[in-house]
C-alpha cells in the first residue's frame, strides 16, 4: 500500500471498533476488548509504518506525504479534505499511537477483566467488589466493570478523534476530530454517571472546553472568509501569510493573522486547560484512570498544543498575539504548579502538573521556541501517560487493600493513606519513579530534562521574565513530584489498606514498563549540539527533523551555562527538598503547605461560580422566567385567548351554522344521498358485470376517439 | 401457401381451439389442461417468430409453474371431483357479444393500419437475441429498473400469496 | 413468410376468447384462466412486433419477459385469494361473492 | 478418417446422395434424414434403457449383498428382455372413472419429457442435435413437461393415492427446479452462453473445479427432480403404495419405469456435461467422434452410478422436511453461490488462470462452509427449542 493510503486508513480501525462494539459485541467483554485493542494495534501498525517511511524521506518538511479528495462544492471550486504527514505529524503519530495502544492494553487490567461480576454493582458506578469463596473462606476481590464493553467503545471513538485530528491537512477535519474528542471526554469523564461528582465534572469539562471551541470555530470561520482556504498547505504560503499579516483586523490593533491566531489559541486554552479555562481538568479526574491518561497525556490536551504548534506560522506573524500566548503559558505553568503543592489526591497532583507542563509548552511557543515545544509535547506525553497509568496502578493496588480490610470509607486516592508502597508494588514504584524524575527533569538520564532544558534555554535567550517564571515553576514541579513519590511509596505504610496493597496484573504493568523506556530514552534524540560532554555524541536529530516543518529552518540557540545550571539546580534542589520535607510527614496536619488558598485552588471555581454561574441562574430564573416568560409572553397569549374566542363565536353563529352547515353541509349530503339511492341499482357487487360496464365504456370511448377525434 | 404459413395456420388453429375449450369446457381440470395446450401453441408461435427465449420461458413459467398452480387451486377448491351446475353465468350471451365486438374492433383496427404490410427483416449476422435481451435487462441504459421492479413485484406477490393463503388454524 | 396481420388477428382472437372467459365463466379460477389467455395474446403481439420491426431493438422481448413476471405474480396472488375466499365462504362462484355493494 | 471424425455428416451426405438419386426434392430429403436421425437416436436410447434396467438391478443387488439377475443369459443379460415381454403381454387395465385421454397421454408425455432432452445433448464435437443458445433453460422446460405428465397421471387415475403422490411430486419438482436452474447459471457464467455445446467447449478446466458446490447442489436437485430416493415422494411405496403410477399396468407402467431410468441416466449425463467437461477428456475427443461419445457415456454412467448409490443408501425424507430443506437451505445457498460466482467472475476477470481457478474454488468452499455452519446452528436452535433446553427455549418462555 502506498503511504498515503495507509495514512487515510490510520484513523479508521478505532472508529470501526466503536461501531462494532456498540452495535454487535457489547454483550461479550472479551470480544469487545479484543476488537478495540486489535483496532488500536492496527492504527499503531499504520502509524509506525508511516513514521518509518517518513524517516526515510529527505527533507520531509518540504515534501510531506499529502493526499486529498474533493469534499464540498463551493461554487466553482472544491473544498478539499485530506491527510498530511510532515515531520510534526509523524512524530505526533508516533507518540499518540504508542500511548493509545498502551492505554488500551492497560484498561483491560484496570477494569478487572477476568474477575467475577460484582455483588451489588450497577451500571454507572465503579465496581464495588465481589465475594468469592475459596478454600472454604469468603473474601472480597475486585469485580469486573459492568460497562466494560462500553468503555472500550468510547476510548475507541476517542482514539479515532485523535488520529483524525493528527492526520488532517486542514482545519475543518481537525476541528471535527477535536469535537469528537470533546464528546468522548464528556462521555468518559461521566463514565460512572451514577456519581454526581462525575456528572458535574463531565458537564463542566464539556461546557468549559465548549467556550474555547466557539472561539476556535470563529477563528476558523474568519480564516476561511479571509483566505478562502482551510488547508494548512494553502494557508502557509508566503503570499497568504503576508496578506494576513498586513490586513488589520480592526480589533485592538491586532492584524488579521493575530486575531485569527488569538481566536484559535482560545480554543487551545480550553482544550489544553490553560488559565483561565483550566478548571475542568482537575475535576476530570472523576473518570476512570485510563481516561485520565488518555485525556491528560496522550490525546486531548496534546491536541490543543498540537494545534497551536500546527498554526505556529500563522501565530508567529503577530508579536502581540505571541506575547499573550507567552504570558498565559508562563503564568499557567507557575499558577498550576503552586496549586499542585497542596493537593492530597494522587491524581489531582498529576492533573495540576499537566496544566503546568502544558503551560511550559505554550510559553515556549509564545517565545518562538517551536522545536522545544514539540520536544516537550512528546516527552511529556510519554512520561505523563506513564505517571497517570502508574497512579492508576497505585489506586488499584490500594483498592485491593480496601477490599481486604472492608473499610470502604478509606479513600484509595488520598496520598496520606498510602506510604511504603515501594515494597508492595515494585514495578509500579520504579516506573513511577522514572516518570516522576522525567517530570522533574532529573538531569541527563530522563527525557524530561532535555526537553525542559531546551525550553529554558530558549526562554533565557529570548525572554528573561518568562525564563524566571518557568524556572520557579520547574523548581515547584520537582518539589511536588518528590512530595508525591515520598508520600506514596517511601516510608512506612500509614494505613492498614496500604499494608495490604498488591502489585497489579501484567496487563497494567507491561504498559508501564514500555512507557518508562520512552520516558527515559526519548530525550536522547534531542540533545543540543553544544552541550558539554554529551553534545555531538548523538546528533540533534529532532532539531533537524522537526525544524524542516517550518519554511525557515530555526537556528539552534547558543549554548549558555546559565539555563543549564538553573535547570540542574531547580530539578535536583526541588527533588532533594521535597524528600527532606516530606519523609517524616504522616498526616495532612503536619504538612506545612496545606494553605487555604492553595488547597482551594485560588478560589477560581468559587469565583467562576459567583461571577458566571450564579448570575446566569439568577438571570434565567428572575428575568427570563419570571418577567419575560410569565409576565410578558404569557400576558400576550392571555390577551389573545378571549379576543379569539369572541371572533370565533361570531363566525360560528352568523356564518358557520346557517351557511356552511345547513346549506353546504346538509345540502350536499342530501344530493349525495338522493343520487346514491338512484344509482345503487347498477352496483350489484358482481365483478363481471362491472367489467362489462367498463368494457362497454372503453369500446364506446375508443370508437368515439377513433372516428371523431383522430380521423378529423 | 408456403410451408411456414401452413405450419402457422395449423398451430394457430390448434391454439384457438384449445383456447376456446378453455373457456367453454365444463370440467375445470380439463380447462386447465386445455390451457396448457393453448400455451404450448403460443410457445410454438414464439418459436416460429424466432423468439426462442420466450418460447422456452413460456414452457418453464406457464406450463411448469402457472398451470400447476391452477391445477392445484382447482383441486383445493372443490367439494367433489365432478362439476355441477352450469359453468357460464346468466349474462354469458352479452359477454360473448362484447368479446365478439372487441374482436371485430381489433380486426378493424388491424385492417385500417398501414404498418401491417411490414415484412420481417432478416436477422443481422452474428446477432444474438438472447444476449441482447440479457444485456437490455441489466443495462442501466435500458431496462434494469423495470426488471428490478418486476423482481420486487414477484417477491411482494410471493409474500402476499403466502400471507393470504396461510391457514391460521 | 407469414404476414404480420395473421399474428395480429390470431392474438386478437386469442384475446377475445380470453375476454369471453373472463366475462362469462362463473368459476373464479376459470376467470383467471381467461386472464392468462389475454396476457398470452399480448405477448404474441409483442413478439410479433419485435420480429417485424427492428430486430436489434429488443424492447418487445423485454416487455414480454416483464409480462411473464406480472402474470406469475398475478396468478399466485389471485389463486391465493381464491383459496382464501373458498376457506371463508366455501364457494368459488363469482356471482355468489357479491359483498362489494351498498 | 472423415467417418471417424464426423460420422453424422458422412452418413447424411451418403443418404442425401441416395435420396436425390431417387429423384426426391432436396427439402424432403433433408426432412427425411432429420427424422431418420431422430429415430436412430431414440431407438438406441431405448435399447440402452433396456440395459439400464439390468444395470440398475445388478447394482442394487451389489449394494444389498445379493447377486441379482444371473440365470437368463450371461450375467442375466437377457433378463430385461424377458421383463419387456412380460410388460407387453400383461393386461392393460384402465380404472373406472378415469379420464381416458389424459390417462393415456401421461406415460407418453413422461417418456417424451426425457427423450426431448437428448435433442440438446452434445454427444461429440460434431454431433449435436440442436445447438440451442438457451439449452440450460430447455432442460428445465423439459422437466416442466415431466411435472405435467405426473400431474396428469395422478389426476386422471381417479385414485386418492395417485393424486396425493402426484401432488407431492409436483410440489417437489416445482421447488427443486429453482436451485437447479440457479446453479445451472453458474456454468453459464463460465461459458458466457446458455448453449450446452458452448458450455462443453468452454470447459478447459472442468467446471467441477471452479464450482464444486454448484455441482453438488445440481446433483441434489437432480435427484429430487427425478423423484428418486431419498426424495421419492411421488412413489413412496410404503405410504402411497406406488404413488402416481399406481393404476398403470403393462407397457404404460413400463414407460413410466423406463422413463425414470433413462431420466436418471440423462441427468447423470447432464451432470457430466455441465460440470465434468462432457465428452472432453485431454483432447481424446478430437481423435474420433465415437471415442467422444464413449467418454461422455462413461462419465454419464459414473453420474448415474452416484445417483443409484444415493438412492439405495439413504432413507426417504418427510415431505415437509424436504420442502423446507429446499426453500430454506438449498435455494438460498444456490442464490448466494450464484451471486458469489458472478462477483468473483467479475473480480477475477483479468486474473491468471490458476488464480481464477483457485479463487473460484475457495469461494465455493467458503460458501459451503458458511452455509453448513448456518444450517448447523439453525438445527441446534430447533433441537433446543423442541427439547426445551438452551437459549432458544429460554427466549420463547
Amino acid at each position: 500500500m502506498s503511504t498515503e493510503t495507509i495514512i487515510w486508513l490510520i484513523p479508521l480501525p478505532p472508529a470501526l471498533a466503536f461501531f462494532l462494539i456498540v452495535l454487535f459485541t457489547n454483550r461479550n467483554k472479551a470480544l469487545s476488548h479484543t476488537i478495540a485493542i486489535g483496532a488500536a494495534l492496527l492504527s499503531w501498525l499504520g502509524s509506525m509504518i508511516v513514521f518509518a517511511r517518513a524517516l526515510g524521506v529527505e527533507r520531509l518538511g518540504e515534501r510531506p506525504f499529502t493526499s486529498s479528495i474533493n469534499w464540498l462544492a463551493t461554487g466553482d471550486t472544491w473544498f478539499k479534505i485530506g491527510v498530511l504527514v510532515d515531520p510534526l505529524t509523524a512524530l505526533t503519530l508516533f507518540f499518540v499511537a504508542w500511548t493509545v495502544l498502551m492505554i488500551f492494553i492497560y484498561s483491560v487490567g484496570y477494569h478487572n477483566f477476568g474477575q467475577p461480576e460484582g455483588d451489588h454493582d450497577h451500571k454507572g458506578l465503579p465496581p464495588h467488589g465481589a465475594t468469592v469463596e475459596e478454600h472454604g473462606s469468603k473474601h472480597v476481590v475486585p469485580s469486573v466493570e459492568p460497562m466494560y464493553s462500553r468503555f472500550f467503545a468510547f476510548i475507541g471513538l476517542f482514539a479515532f478523534g485523535m488520529f483524525t485530528l493528527v492526520v488532517s491537512d486542514n482545519l475543518l477535519t481537525l476541528f471535527v476530530g477535536w469535537e469528537i474528542m470533546g464528546l468522548c471526554s464528556y462521555l468518559l469523564i461521566g463514565f460512572w454517571y451514577g456519581k454526581k461528582s462525575a456528572r458535574d465534572a463531565a458537564v463542566k469539562a464539556f461546557m468549559t472546553t465548549r467556550i474555547g471551541d466557539v472561539f476556535m470555530l470563529l477563528g476558523i470561520a474568519y480564516l476561511y472568509s479571509v483566505t478562502g482556504a482551510l488547508s494548512f498547505r494553502e494557508i502557509f504560503t508566503e503570499t497568504t501569510l503576508h496578506t494576513l499579516q498586513i490586513i488589520p483586523s480592526g480589533v485592538l490593533g491586532f492584524s488579521t493573522a493575530g486575531l485569527i491566531g488569538l481566536l484559535l489559541f482560545i480554543g487551545t486554552v480550553g482544550k489544553s486547560a490553560q488559565f483561565p479555562l483550566h478548571v475542568w481538568l482537575p475535576d476530570a479526574m472523576e473518570g476512570p484512570t485510563p481516561v485520565s491518561a488518555m485525556i491528560h497525556a496522550a490525546t486531548m490536551v496534546s491536541a490543543g498544543v498540537y494545534t497551536v504548534i500546527r498554526m505556529f506560522p500563522l501565530l508567529s506573524l503577530d508579536t502581540q498575539t505571541m506575547s499573550v500566548i507567552a504570558f498565559i503559558g508562563a503564568f499557567t505553568a507557575l499558577f498550576a504548579a503552586t496549586i499542585a503543592l497542596a493537593q492530597n489526591d494522587i491524581k489531582r497532583v498529576l492533573a495540576y502538573s499537566t496544566i503546568s507542563q502544558l503551560g511550559f509548552m505554550i510559553a515556549a511557543l509564545g517565545i518562538g521556541a517551536y522545536i522545544a515545544a514539540v520536544f516537550h509535547l512528546i516527552t511529556h506525553a510519554f512520561f505523563k501517560a506513564l505517571l497517570f497509568l502508574g497512579s492508576g496502578s497505585v489506586i488499584h493496588g490500594m483498592e485491593h487493600g480496601v477490599f481486604h480490610t472492608g473499610k470502604h470509607e478509606v479513600d484509595p486516592q488520598d496520598m496520606f493513606n498510602m506510604g511504603g508502597l515501594k515494597n508492595k508494588m515494585p514495578i509500579t514504584f520504579w516506573t513511577f519513579l522514572i516518570g516522576g524524575f522525567a517530570l522533574s527533569g532529573f538531569p541527563i538520564v530522563t527525557a524530561g530534562f532535555w526537553s525542559k532544558d531546551e525550553i529554558l534555554a530558549d526562554a533565557f535567550a529570548h525572554n528573561l521574565p518568562v525564563f524566571l517564571t518557568l524556572a520557579v515553576a520547574a523548581f515547584l514541579t520537582a518539589f511536588y513530584t518528590m512530595r508525591q513519590i515520598t508520600l506514596t511509596f517511601l516510608g512506612e505504610p500509614r494505613t492498614e489498606e496500604a499494608r495490604h496493597a498488591h502489585e497489579t496484573p501484567w496487563t497494567m504493568t507491561i504498559p508501564l514498563i514500555i512507557l518508562s523506556v520512552f520516558a527515559i530514552g526519548f530525550g536522547w534524540i534531542g540533545i543540543p549540539e553544544h552541550f558539554p560532554l554529551l553534545g555531538g555524541l548523538v546528533p540533534n536529530w529532532l532539531h533537524e527533523f522537526v525544524g524542516g516543518t517550518l519554511a525557515e529552518h530555526p537556528e539552534a540557540v547558543e549554548f549558555s551555562w546559565t539555563p543549564l545550571l538553573t535547570s540542574l539546580v531547580v530539578a535536583l534542589g526541588g527533588l532533594g527538598l521535597g524528600y527532606l520535607f516530606y519523609r517524616n510527614v504522616n498526616s495532612p496536619a503536619e504538612d506545612k503547605l496545606q494553605l487555604g488558598f492553595l488547597k482551594n485552588k485560588y478560589y477560581v471555581d468559587e469565583i467562576y461560580n459567583a461571577v458566571f454561574v450564579k448570575p446566569a441562574i439568577w438571570f434565567a430564573d428572575k428575568v427570563v422566567y419570571q418577567i419575560m416568560d410569565k409576565g410578558f409572553i404569557d400576558g400576550i397569549l392571555h390577551l389573545f385567548g378571549p379576543g379569539t374566542q369572541g371572533i370565533g363565536d361570531g363566525i360560528r353563529n352568523y356564518f358557520d351554522l346557517p351557511f356552511i352547515n345547513r346549506f353546504l353541509g346538509d345540502g350536499s349530503a342530501n344530493v349525495t344521498y338522493f343520487s346514491g339511492e338512484k344509482l345503487r341499482v347498477i352496483q350489484t357487487g358482481r365483478i363481471q358485470q362491472y367489467l362489462m360496464l367498463a368494457l362497454i365504456l372503453f369500446l364506446a370511448i375508443g370508437a368515439i376517439l377513433y372516428f371523431f377525434v383522430f380521423s378529423v | 401457401m408456403t410451408v411456414d404459413q401452413i405450419i402457422f395456420l395449423v398451430i394457430a388453429a390448434g391454439t384457438l381451439i384449445a383456447a376456446f375449450r378453455v373457456v367453454t369446457t365444463g370440467n375445470l381440470i380439463h380447462a386447465a389442461f386445455w390451457l396448457i395446450a393453448a400455451l404450448f401453441g403460443v410457445a410454438a408461435i414464439f418459436a416460429i417468430l424466432h423468439a426462442s427465449f420466450l418460447a422456452v420461458v413460456q414452457v418453464v413459467v406457464y406450463i411448469g409453474a402457472i398451470s400447476m398452480l391452477f391445477i392445484f387451486a382447482v383441486m383445493l377448491t372443490r367439494k367433489d371431483m365432478r362439476d355441477q351446475g352450469p359453468q357460464l353465468n346468466r349474462n354469458w350471451g352479452f359477454g360473448a357479444f362484447l368479446a365478439a365486438l372487441a374482436f371485430a374492433g381489433l380486426v378493424f383496427l388491424v385492417h385500417g393500419w398501414s404498418g401491417v404490410a411490414k415484412t420481417a427483416s432478416a436477422f443481422p449476422s452474428d446477432f444474438d437475441a438472447v444476449g441482447a435481451l440479457g444485456n437490455a435487462l441489466v443495462s442501466p441504459d435500458a431496462y434494469v429498473l423495470p426488471f428490478e421492479v418486476a423482481s420486487v413485484l414477484l417477491v411482494a406477490a410471493l409474500i402476499g400469496a403466502v400471507y393470504v393463503a396461510y391457514n391460521r388454524k | 413468410m407469414v404476414p404480420l396481420s395473421w399474428y395480429l388477428i390470431f392474438s386478437a382472437a386469442l384475446f377475445s376468447i380470453g375476454l369471453f372467459g373472463v366475462l362469462s365463466r362463473r368459476n373464479l379460477i376459470a376467470i383467471l384462466l381467461g386472464i392468462e389467455l389475454m396476457l398470452n395474446s399480448v405477448n404474441v403481439n409483442l413478439a410479433a412486433f419485435w420480429r417485424y420491426g427492428d430486430v436489434t431493438n429488443i424492447t418487445g422481448q423485454v416487455f414480454a419477459v416483464i409480462v411473464f413476471a406480472v402474470a406469475a405474480a398475478e396468478v399466485s396472488v389471485g389463486l391465493a385469494l381464491v383459496i382464501s375466499v373458498y376457506r371463508k365462504r366455501n364457494t368459488v362462484i363469482a356471482d355468489e361473492i357479491d359483498m362489494l355493494k351498498f | 478418417m472423415d467417418f471417424l471424425k464426423d460420422p453424422l455428416k458422412v452418413a447424411a451426405d451418403w443418404l442425401l446422395g441416395i435420396f436425390s438419386g431417387w429423384g426426391m426434392p432436396d427439402l424432403w430429403a433433408q426432412v427425411l434424414i432429420g427424422f431418420l436421425g431422430i429415430f436412430i437416436l431414440v431407438a438406441l436410447l431405448m435399447v440402452l434403457d433396456i440395459f439400464l434396467v439390468w444395470i440398475e438391478r445388478k447394482v442394487v443387488s451389489r449394494f444389498q449383498s445379493r447377486i441379482g439377475p444371473n440365470r437368463l443369459g450371461p450375467f442375466g443379460l437377457i433378463q430385461p428382455f424377458a421383463d419387456i415381454i412380460k410388460l407387453l403381454i400383461k393386461e392393460d387395465t384402465t380404472p373406472e372413472g378415469a379420464d381416458r385421454t389424459l390417462y393415456n397421454l401421461a406415460p407418453i408425455l413422461s417418456m417424451m419429457s426425457v427423450l426431448i432432452l437428448w435433442a440438446v445433448v452434445p454427444l461429440a464435437p460434431s454431433i449435436l442435435g440442436v445447438d440451442l443458445n438457451i439449452g440450460v433453460l430447455y432442460i428445465i422446460a423439459a422437466g416442466a413437461i415431466g411435472t405435467l405428465s405426473i400431474i396428469m397421471a395422478g389426476w386422471s387415475s381417479n385414485n386418492k393415492y395417485s393424486l396425493i403422490g402426484a401432488f407431492r411430486e409436483a410440489a417437489v419438482m416445482l421447488s427443486f427446479e429453482i436451485p437447479m436452474l440457479t446453479v445451472m447459471l453458474i456454468p453459464t457464467i463460465f461459458a458466457g452462453s446458455m448453449g450446452i455445446g458452448a458450455i462443453t467447449q468452454a470447459q478447459d478446466t472442468w467446471n467441477f473445479f471452479l464450482a464444486p458446490l454448484a455441482a453438488v447442489i445440481f446433483l441434489i436437485a437432480a435427484i429430487a427432480e427425478l423423484g428418486r430416493s431419498p426424495f421419492d415422494m411421488g412413489e413412496a411405496e410404503s405410504e402411497l403404495v406406488s404413488g402416481y403410477n399406481i393404476e398403470y399396468s403393462g407397457m404404460k407402467f413400463g414407460m413410466f419405469y423406463a422413463g425414470e431410468l433413462l431420466h436418471a441416466f440423462t441427468f447423470g449425463g447432464f451432470w457430466a456435461i455441465l460440470f465434468f467437461g462432457g465428452y472432453r477428456f485431454f483432447g481424446l475427443e478430437q481423435v474420433s467422434a465415437f471415442l467422444a461419445i464413449a467418454i461422455l457415456f462413461f462419465k454419464a454412467f459414473i453420474g448415474y452410478w452416484i445417483i443409484m448409490w444415493v438412492k439405495y443408501t439413504l432413507l426417504r425424507i418427510r415431505i415437509d422436511h424436504m420442502l423446507a430443506f429446499n426453500w430454506k437451505f438449498l435455494t438460498p445457498v444456490a442464490f448466494v453461490l450464484l451471486m458469489t460466482t458472478a462477483l468473483m467472475n467479475a473480480l477475477l476477470a483479468d486474473a491468471s488462470n490458476w488464480l481464477y481457478i483457485g479463487g473460484m474454488f475457495l469461494s465455493n468452499i467458503l460458501v459451503a462452509w458458511i452455509s453448513l455452519e448456518v444450517a448447523r446452528s439453525a438445527s441446534r436452535w430447533e433441537r433446543e427449542r423442541v427439547e426445551g433446553t438452551g437459549y432458544a427455549a429460554r427466549r420463547t418462555e
